[in-house]
C-alpha cells in the first residue's frame, strides 16, 4: 500500500515539463515536494498566485501571501499576483495544464463526490467545482477505500456531485486507475498488493489487459 | 467630491439593517479588519454578507456572527467556523453556498453591467438546480447572474485620496472584483497617499469604483494556517 | 447662434463636482477646456485611461499616451490605466456619472443614431454602442441641422440607431433640449435666437413652457 | 519548456493561411509592429483578424490589407484607412463590426472560459440582429458570444522568459483581453528580462497565458494623432 507522500509522489511524474497545475488541499499539496529534477513546473493556487513557491522560512511568514489553504507560502521568481476572477478564468479557460484534488467518491464515468455529505456540517465547494467543470486533466489523489472500508471506486457516486464525467485518472493508495467511461482501466498496481485484493476493493468495473505492473519510484 | 473619512465609524455611516454587504478578504488575508470592528460596534442586524469565506470563530466576519448581525452568507466555503456551523444547523443562518470561481466572476459580472453569464461550473450539480442549461462547443454550461451589493468593504494595500487601490500579494484576491460591485465602496488601507503618489500604470482599482476610503487604525492580519519550513 | 466652444461651454455648466465623464470625439472633446473652476472633475477615455489631463507640450508626446480619438494625451496626478475590458466595465456597470457625444439625428423617445449612413462608407461605432446602452446620463452635442438645413431633432430617427431611448438632453448650436419621451422641452435658447426659429428648425415635438430663457454663460 | 524565440519571424511559426488571429492594440498605439511585419513578410493569406482597428494605410495592419493578407475583419472602428475603404467597397474584405466593449468582453470571456454573457450593448440596433435579447432589472439586453483565435499576437512593455508581462500607459488596451483568448499567444515585448526582474504584484498578464515570447527588433511607435499645446 502506498502512504499519502508516496500516491503524491506517483502522481508527480504524471508532471511534464513546463505545466501549469493546481494542486489541491491534502494529498495533492504533497506532490510539490516530488516533481522529479529536470522538469520545471509553475503551480497555481485559485486565490490567485502563480508560481508559488515552498512554505517560507520561520520568521518569514507573510500574512498577505497565502495558498487555496491558507497556508503561508512564498513566491517563486517570476511569480505573478492576480484577482479572484482572473484566477478563475486561468482554470475555466482551460490555461491550467493539470488539477488533481481529493475525493470522496469517484465513479467510472468520470463524476466526482468531494464536498457535501448529506446529514453532515457542509463546509462549502470552494474553487473544486469551477476546477472540475473546466479542467481538461483531471486526477484525483485518494484512498482506495473509506474508513468502514467501502470503496471509493464506484459504478455510480451516491454523494451529492461536484462535476460530471470529468477524472481522467484515479491514484488511490492501492492503485493507478484510467476512467474509461463504462469501468477503469488498471494501469498499476502498489508495490505488493496483488489485482485479486484490488478487484477486492473496488466496486466499479475493472478492465484489467494483460500483466499489471507495480508503481515504481 | 472628498472620498476620504476619518476612520471606519464615519466609512460606514449609511450602512443598515437587511442590507447587503460584500466583503473582500480570502480566509483571513485582506480582509477589512477596521470596517468588521466598527459593524460590530454599529450593532446592525439582519446583514446578508457575500464574501469567500466566514471569518473564524473570533475574527473576520466571524466576529459579526457571534454578534448575530448576518440574517445570510453568500459563500463558497465556510469549513473553518464553529459558530457558523451552529447558526446553519439550527436554522438560524440562511446559507448560499456558491463555487468559489462563479462568485468571483458574478461580483465582477455586476459591477461590469454583465447581468447573467455562462459558465461549465456546477453543472450536473445540485448548484444547476433551477438555472438554465445550455451547450455551447458540445459542453453544457448553466447560466449565472451577476451579483451587486448595497455597500462592497474591500481592503487595500495603499490608496490615494481619489479611490485609487493598490493591493498586496494574495490579500488582493476578492477585493477588486467587489470594489466593483458595490452601489457604494468603502475601502480601507494601510497607507492613505495623495493623487499622484501612486503609478498610473500599477493601479489594480482604479478610483472610479471606490466611494470612500480611509487609513485603517491598526491591520492585526491574523495568519490562519502558519505553515514553515526549517533552515536546515 | 452658438459655435462649436460654446455648445461645449454649455455642456461644462452640466458637471457636477466628483463626476466621472466619457466625452466623446468632436465638439465633446472641447468641453474639458470650459470645466468652471472650484468643479473637480475626472475625465475617462474609454481606450484605457481615467484622470486624463491636457494634451502635452511640444517634444513631450508619448506614443503609449493617447485618447480615444487617437490623440496624444498626458495624465494628471492621480490618473489610473486600465485595460479595454475593465474601461468598458466601468462604462456598462454605469460607474461613469457623464456621458457627451456627437450625433446625426437624436430623435423624441432618446433614440440616437451616430454610427452609420447608408451607401456611405461605415466607419464603426468605435465604443458609441456601448456608452449610450449603458449611460444613465447622456447628453448629445451637436448642430441643430444639417448642412442641407434639415432638423437633426427628430420625430424618429431615420438612420440606423445607436441606442434607443437613451439620450436625456440635447445641446445644440440653437437650443438646449430636454428628451421628454414624446417630445423635447425647450429649456434655453442661444442668445438672439428666437423660440419661433426654434421651433421652424425642429421637426420633433417641442414643448414650451412659459418663457424660454437665452442660455447664460 | 521555452517560450523564447529568436525574432518576430521564429515566433509566428504556424501561422497559416486561413486562420483567425487577434492582435491588439487601439489605433497604432500599442500594436505588435514586429509580428505584423513578420506576417508581410510570410505572404500568409486568407486571414480573419480580430483587432479593434485596422491600422492606416502603410502602417499597423494597413500593411496586412496592402498586402491583400486579410479575408475577414472583425474590429469595432475602421475609419482611417482608404485601403480598408476602397477593399470593403469592392466586396474583397469581409467586415463585421462590433461594439468596442462587446469586442473586449467578448475576447476576455473566450479567455475566461465564458462562453457567452448579457450586454446591452446594441440593443436596438442591427447590431442585435439575429441575437437573443432577454430583459434584465427591466432593461433589454442581447447575448453575445465568446470570440477565441488561433494565435493570439500582443505586445507589450516588458516581459520575463516565463511569459509575464507589462505594458505601458495606454498602449495597454485590448492587449491582456486578447493575450487570454489565443490558443496561442505571442507576446512582443520592449525588454525581454529574467524571472524575478518583474514584481510578481504589477504583473498585467500572467505568463500562463503566453506561449511564445521575443524582444522586438525595433519599435517605430508611429503616433496617429499628434496634439500638442504651446508652453505659453
Amino acid at each position: 500500500m502506498l502512504d499519502r507522500n508516496q500516491i503524491a509522489q506517483r502522481i508527480a511524474q504524471e508532471v511534464k515539463n513546463g505545466w501549469y497545475v493546481n494542486l489541491g488541499i491534502g494529498i495533492p499539496t504533497l506532490i510539490a515536494n516530488y516533481v522529479p529534477e529536470g522538469i520545471s513546473v509553475e503551480f497555481q493556487s485559485e486565490n490567485g498566485i502563480l508560481g508559488m513557491g515552498p512554505f517560507p522560512f520561520e520568521g518569514e511568514e507573510d500574512a498577505d501571501l497565502i495558498n487555496a489553504g491558507k497556508q503561508t507560502i512564498t513566491a517563486r521568481p517570476g511569480a505573478a499576483i492576480f484577482d479572484s476572477a482572473i484566477s478563475f478564468a486561468m482554470i475555466r479557460g482551460q490555461h491550467i495544464n493539470l488539477t488533481v484534488l481529493g475525493a470522496m467518491e469517484v465513479s467510472q464515468n468520470g463524476d466526482i463526490a468531494n464536498w457535501k455529505i448529506p446529514g453532515k456540517l457542509v463546509k462549502g465547494m470552494g474553487g473544486a467545482m469551477d476546477l472540475v467543470a473546466s479542467a481538461e486533466n483531471i486526477i484525483v489523489a485518494m484512498m482506495h477505500t473509506n474508513r468502514k472500508g467501502d470503496s471509493k471506486i464506484l459504478k455510480q457516486c451516491t454523494l451529492p456531485l461536484t462535476g460530471v464525467g470529468c477524472v481522467k485518472k484515479v491514484v488511490t493508495n492501492m492503485a493507478v486507475l484510467e476512467v474509461l467511461g463504462d469501468g477503469f482501466r488498471l494501469l498499476e498496481r502498489a508495490p505488493g498488493v496483488s489485482v485479486a485484493e484490488i478487484r477486492e476493493a473496488t466496486a466499479a468495473r475493472l478492465v484489467i489487459e494483460g500483466e499489471v505492473p507495480e508503481i515504481a519510484f | 467630491m472628498n472620498k476620504v473619512c476619518a476612520n471606519a465609524g464615519a466609512a460606514i455611516v449609511g450602512i443598515s439593517n437587511e442590507m447587503t454587504l460584500m466583503l473582500g478578504g480570502f480566509g483571513l488575508c485582506g480582509i477589512p479588519e477596521n470596517c468588521i470592528a466598527a459593524l460590530v460596534k454599529s450593532g446592525v442586524t439582519g446583514l446578508t454578507c457575500i464574501s469567500n469565506n466566514a471569518g473564524v470563530d473570533d475574527f473576520g466576519l466571524g466576529l459579526l456572527l457571534q454578534n448575530r448581525q448576518i440574517r445570510k452568507m453568500i459563500a463558497s466555503y465556510v469549513g473553518e467556523n464553529a459558530e457558523f456551523e451552529r447558526q446553519m444547523l439550527s436554522g438560524e443562518l440562511e446559507v448560499d453556498l456558491i463555487p468559489q470561481g462563479s462568485l468571483a466572476e458574478r461580483c465582477r459580472a455586476g459591477g461590469a453591467g454583465i447581468p447573467a453569464f455562462f459558465t461549465p461550473a456546477g453543472y450536473g450539480t445540485e448548484i444547476a438546480e433551477g438555472k438554465e442549461v445550455r451547450e455551447f462547443n458540445g459542453k453544457p454550461h448553466i447560466l449565472e447572474a451577476a451579483l451587486t451589493a448595497d455597500f462592497a468593504i474591500v481592503k487595500a494595500w495603499k490608496g490615494d485620496t481619489l479611490g485609487n487601490l493598490i493591493y498586496k500579494g494574495t490579500a488582493r484576491n476578492f477585493n477588486p472584483v467587489m470594489a466593483m460591485a458595490g452601489k457604494i465602496t468603502i475601502a480601507e488601507v494601510e497607507e492613505l497617499v495623495e493623487p499622484g503618489e501612486l503609478d498610473p500604470n500599477y493601479i489594480h482599482t482604479p478610483g472610479v469604483f471606490v466611494q470612500r476610503i480611509f487609513q485603517g487604525a491598526k491591520f492585526e492580519k491574523r495568519i490562519e494556517q502558519r505553515t514553515v519550513r526549517s533552515r536546515s
